[in-house]
């Protein structure tokens, strides 16, 4: 593995350093190492995302305008220890208080809860919304054990809107929490990605086989099947979120009429011609069961270095949250104008 | 001529020495956390140890347990991940009940594994049987409580034996928390790299007491 | 190499089926392969890129709200023929003439061209400005024989904005003329991507070398160096760019004031922390040479499936480019809002 | 048993024969544009005989020209990238220069051989010694003009011949046209990947003629 790095154990550092100067004076550094808007109006009620490095251009790559506030970084596939969590919190705080917007691992929840504490501390108030979309790392009854995978990018986008006007910290919990329910997601992988301080690949895997509803770090999910079309694999995936919000009591099935948004994420090698042909299958097979995809995202944002793989996510949305969809973004990663990005 | 028992530099130069050996193990923990969970445990521990030897080396502590806290601060302050938050517990709440004195005997070893597993457990909610570095740390704890009047160098080779057992055991676990826990049976026959990282460190502080 | 295809000898047709369902409406297929917006003005401009497949999200991806109008797709590394850039000629016309806008390659050259000749017999005026952004491919006094690479990014986004406005061709062609002009691009490759249909590599390189200046399908460009590091190679990319400045007759040396915008690709399997890390450090050469970084791009828009390697671009602004360069846009896998990236 | 000159459909069914060939040589055509080019010359070259096929296999045509025009109409269309519209150019523009006759002697070979090449050489702006296909088409519509007046069996043979020289002397050309331009010296001592193609069009159409 040829990488283009300097020092193989500075890499988490220097690539938030790079990060801020991507976003070219939108954002600083901050503390250790954790990235902050500078025009956090007063008053607002903040959201702060984060986790491990190395999945770029998530977490911190959805720092931005009308998106997160602030990212707390990790090292590579490392959560963030508490006091940079503890640091970003400080600095998005603009007295209304913190929403902690992150996807469920046991390392991240450790420490933000260690850096919520440190929060609390300096009396500020703080929440927590895990993101557990990844429907085959538990079953619904047991989301608490859910990881989160590629669905934080709409969440994100959603909720990032939606604090723009949050009245308070309790209305941007409940709709975040309303995005989360609403989101759900399937990933497979091909080949794994690589440590960088190692060069050590993530995971083994044989050359005829697919990782069917394998985690961005490896995880494994359903289990290996053989190598698969593009085609059968997108209805597998499908299948696999269909029969999830059928089997959640907390939700309704997937209906006829419902609109949603589609996202097709590449882990990393995987190419965006590849995505494609995916998206081309799964478009097809939505339309067939009568679904609305009211808008699609596509492309590498949700890696594990250069992992071969791809996610589906599948967020429901009602007004509220199409509301929110539909307000223009901007981040070093993902932006988007007013409205859909489909006509 | 082994140790009673510990001043508070020779605490300090044993903690050193564990780190040293951390950090010469990277690969081995690399390995066990590519087996089970995303192949970072070995880096992240090496970025801990590397962290805990700047806090440590040359510096002077008014008191054994503030050598634990300063090395749990160090490592959960640089680690990240589950194991950061987990080892950072562990040294800090551990070292907090050692106390103020300024020998390090078997009976504060003992205090620094029964407080410190019981803060991992209430952080982490891991019990022992799913597969974490609980199942190291608390044969260990227990060990230490049972060989609390011996000499340290003594009661250090029941308790490394204890958890190295322990990390022995977690072979035939099948893990239920962290990253590991999605491989349900597929986790079978492999030890947890926490508990391979625990085991490691109290061997190392072994053989520092016992030289 | 394990993909994620159905018949590898229908990839092309089947990712420009599935780029249609990623724009969910806002853009058409039309003829044999070819991608065209539904909502262009009449008397508008109109502009058409294109070129080979196999390098999404460019070219094709470039369709879009103040972008391009449409796109004519080859097949796999292989130019369109003219009957597809034909057919997209006539669907993105308008009665104002169409301007082509693509990389400097024989293939595309000669069917470009061709396809030129078919409109003509429809009274349809065609325009070509080609794109030769690539420094390494021969010196400045033989700009024909450049090729053209990730440069087309800012170029398209500068004169698809400029397209929304433009009065006549010859004022559209003008503004993309400067453009080109200004912008200026090396690459690197750590290692080949693939060819769909047989599997092979695109090109072979040792274990422990870089090809600089290298061309998005593996073309050699200034030789093979040694492995460096993030930091090495970017200072040596950007030396190649500013001697190019410096040597080209035709425009000014970059100098201390001037301000550009810097691209920062990955061509495929090259991950964003990578492209940070070395965003980090040209950032830092730029500042310190005196160059106003006015915003920056960075992810893997030029790609050559999982070929290993990044490239820099550098626009440099004046006045017009840049009023252009901040209008919003949105495709598939390029948008903005209003202004400036960066804050 | 050779054949002196040929009728419409046994034209069309020499060029589905080399169509077939060059189908099968897909490989060797990949090869040699991975060392010079961008790797895509073969299954271009797949995708645009495939294309032949399905525009020959069983039609029937007015003259034998139209046979050659169908040809590179198909390649054109199909292919892409600088062959496609070379191959194009070639075809469609020789087929033209054959004119409406039903016999294809040697004298319609020279006619296709030397429009064709000037058509291509007008379009593409490559000479001899750029390291194109036009190495093997000069050489071939040359040797074609010399042997007019042959039977059509013995002129293909010797215009085989010389397109395959045509071919190895492209070996020790410097590329200063399309992708392997940037290659300088470094494109020293392969064939160029059209010129292969152009040698086994022609040694499949020899191939047919003496049968
Ligand atoms: N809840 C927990 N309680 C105790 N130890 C835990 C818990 N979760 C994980 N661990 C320990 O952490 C180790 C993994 O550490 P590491 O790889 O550094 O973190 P991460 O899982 O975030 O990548 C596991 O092998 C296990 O021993
Ligand atoms: N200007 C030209 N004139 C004649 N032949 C050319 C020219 N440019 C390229 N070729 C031929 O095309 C071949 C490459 O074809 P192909 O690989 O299909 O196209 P591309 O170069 O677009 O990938 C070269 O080997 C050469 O023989
Ligand atoms: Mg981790
Ligand atoms: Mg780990
Ligand atoms: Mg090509
Ligand atoms: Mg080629």
């Amino acid at each position: 593995m040829k990488k283009l790095i300097n020092n193989p154990l500075k890499v988490a550092d220097e690539l938030v350093e790079g990060l801020v100067e991507a976003y070219n004076g939108e954002c600083r550094h901050v503390g250790t190492r954790s990235i902050v808007k500078n025009d956090i109006p007063d008053g607002k009620v903040a959201l702060l995302v984060g986790g491990g490095s190395g999945h770029e251009p998530i977490y911190h790559g959805l720092v931005g305008r009308n998106l997160a506030d602030g990212a707390a970084c990790g090292d590579i596939f490392a959560a963030p220890p508490p006091n940079i969590v503890f640091e970003a919190t400080e600095a998005v705080n603009r007295g209304k208080g913190v929403l902690y917007l992150y996807g469920n691992y046991a390392g991240d929840v450790l420490n933000f809860d260690l850096g919520a504490e440190l929060a609390s501390d300096e009396d500020i108030e703080v929440r927590t919304i895990l993101i557990w979309d990844d429907v085959c790392s538990a079953p619904p009854t047991e989301k608490k054990n859910r990881r989160g995978i590629a669905g934080l990018v709409p969440i994100v986008k959603i909720a990032g809107a939606a604090s723009q006007s949050a009245a308070s910290l309790d209305e941007l919990e409940a709709l975040a929490k309303k995005a989360v329910l609403q989101t759900r997601s399937v990933g497979v992988s091909m080949s794994p990605g690589s440590i960088p301080a190692t060069g050590k690949p993530t995971f083994d895997i044989d050359e005829d086989k697919i990782g069917l509803g394998m985690g961005i770090h490896g995880e494994p999910g359903v289990g290996e099947i053989p190598m698969a079309t593009a085609d059968d694999l997108s209805v597998q995936m499908l299948d696999l979120i269909f029969a999830d919000f059928e089997k959640d009591e907390e939700v309704a099935a997937l209906a006829p009429g419902d609109e949603i948004l589609l996202f097709v994420n590449s882990l990393g090698a995987t190419t965006m011609m590849e995505l494609l042909i995916a998206l081309r299958k799964a478009k097809a097979v939505l339309v067939e069961r009568g679904i609305r995809v009211h808008d699609v995202i596509v492309g590498p944002l949700v890696t594990c270095q250069e992992m071969a793989g791809i996610s589906f996510s599948i967020t429901r949305l009602d007004e509220e949250l199409k509301k929110y969809w539909e307000m223009p973004c901007q981040s070093v990663c993902f932006s988007k104008m007013e409205g859909r990005y489909g006509g | 001529m082994g140790k009673a028992s510990l001043t508070i530099s020779e605490v300090r130069d044993m903690m050193l020495a564990a780190a040293d050996k951390i950090i010469e193990s990277e690969p081995i923990l690399t390995d066990a956390d590519r087996a089970l969970g995303d192949g970072d445990h070995g880096v992240g521990m090496e970025r801990g140890m590397t962290a805990v030897k700047e806090a440590l080396a040359g510096k002077d502590f008014p008191s054994a347990g503030k050598v634990f806290v300063a090395v749990g601060t160090a490592m959960m302050s640089s680690m990240g991940g589950a194991s950061g938050a987990i080892f950072g517990t562990l040294f800090r709440s551990g070292g907090k009940a050692v106390g103020e004195g300024d020998a390090f005997t078997a009976k504060e070893l003992a205090a620094l594994l029964r407080e410190g597993t019981d803060q991992v457990m209430a952080r982490g909610g891991a019990k022992p049987g799913d597969k974490t570095m609980v199942d190291a740390l608390v044969p260990a704890a227990d060990k230490a409580a049972e060989v609390a009047t011996l000499p340290l160098d003594e009661a250090l080779a029941a308790v490394a034996e204890a958890a190295a057992a322990g990390r022995d055991a977690s072979e035939g676990m099948i893990a239920t928390m962290g990253r590991a826990k999605t491989l349900g049976e597929n986790s079978l026959g492999k030890p947890d790299a926490g508990a391979v990282s625990v085991s490691i460190i109290v061997a190392a502080m072994r053989d520092y007491a016992a030289a």
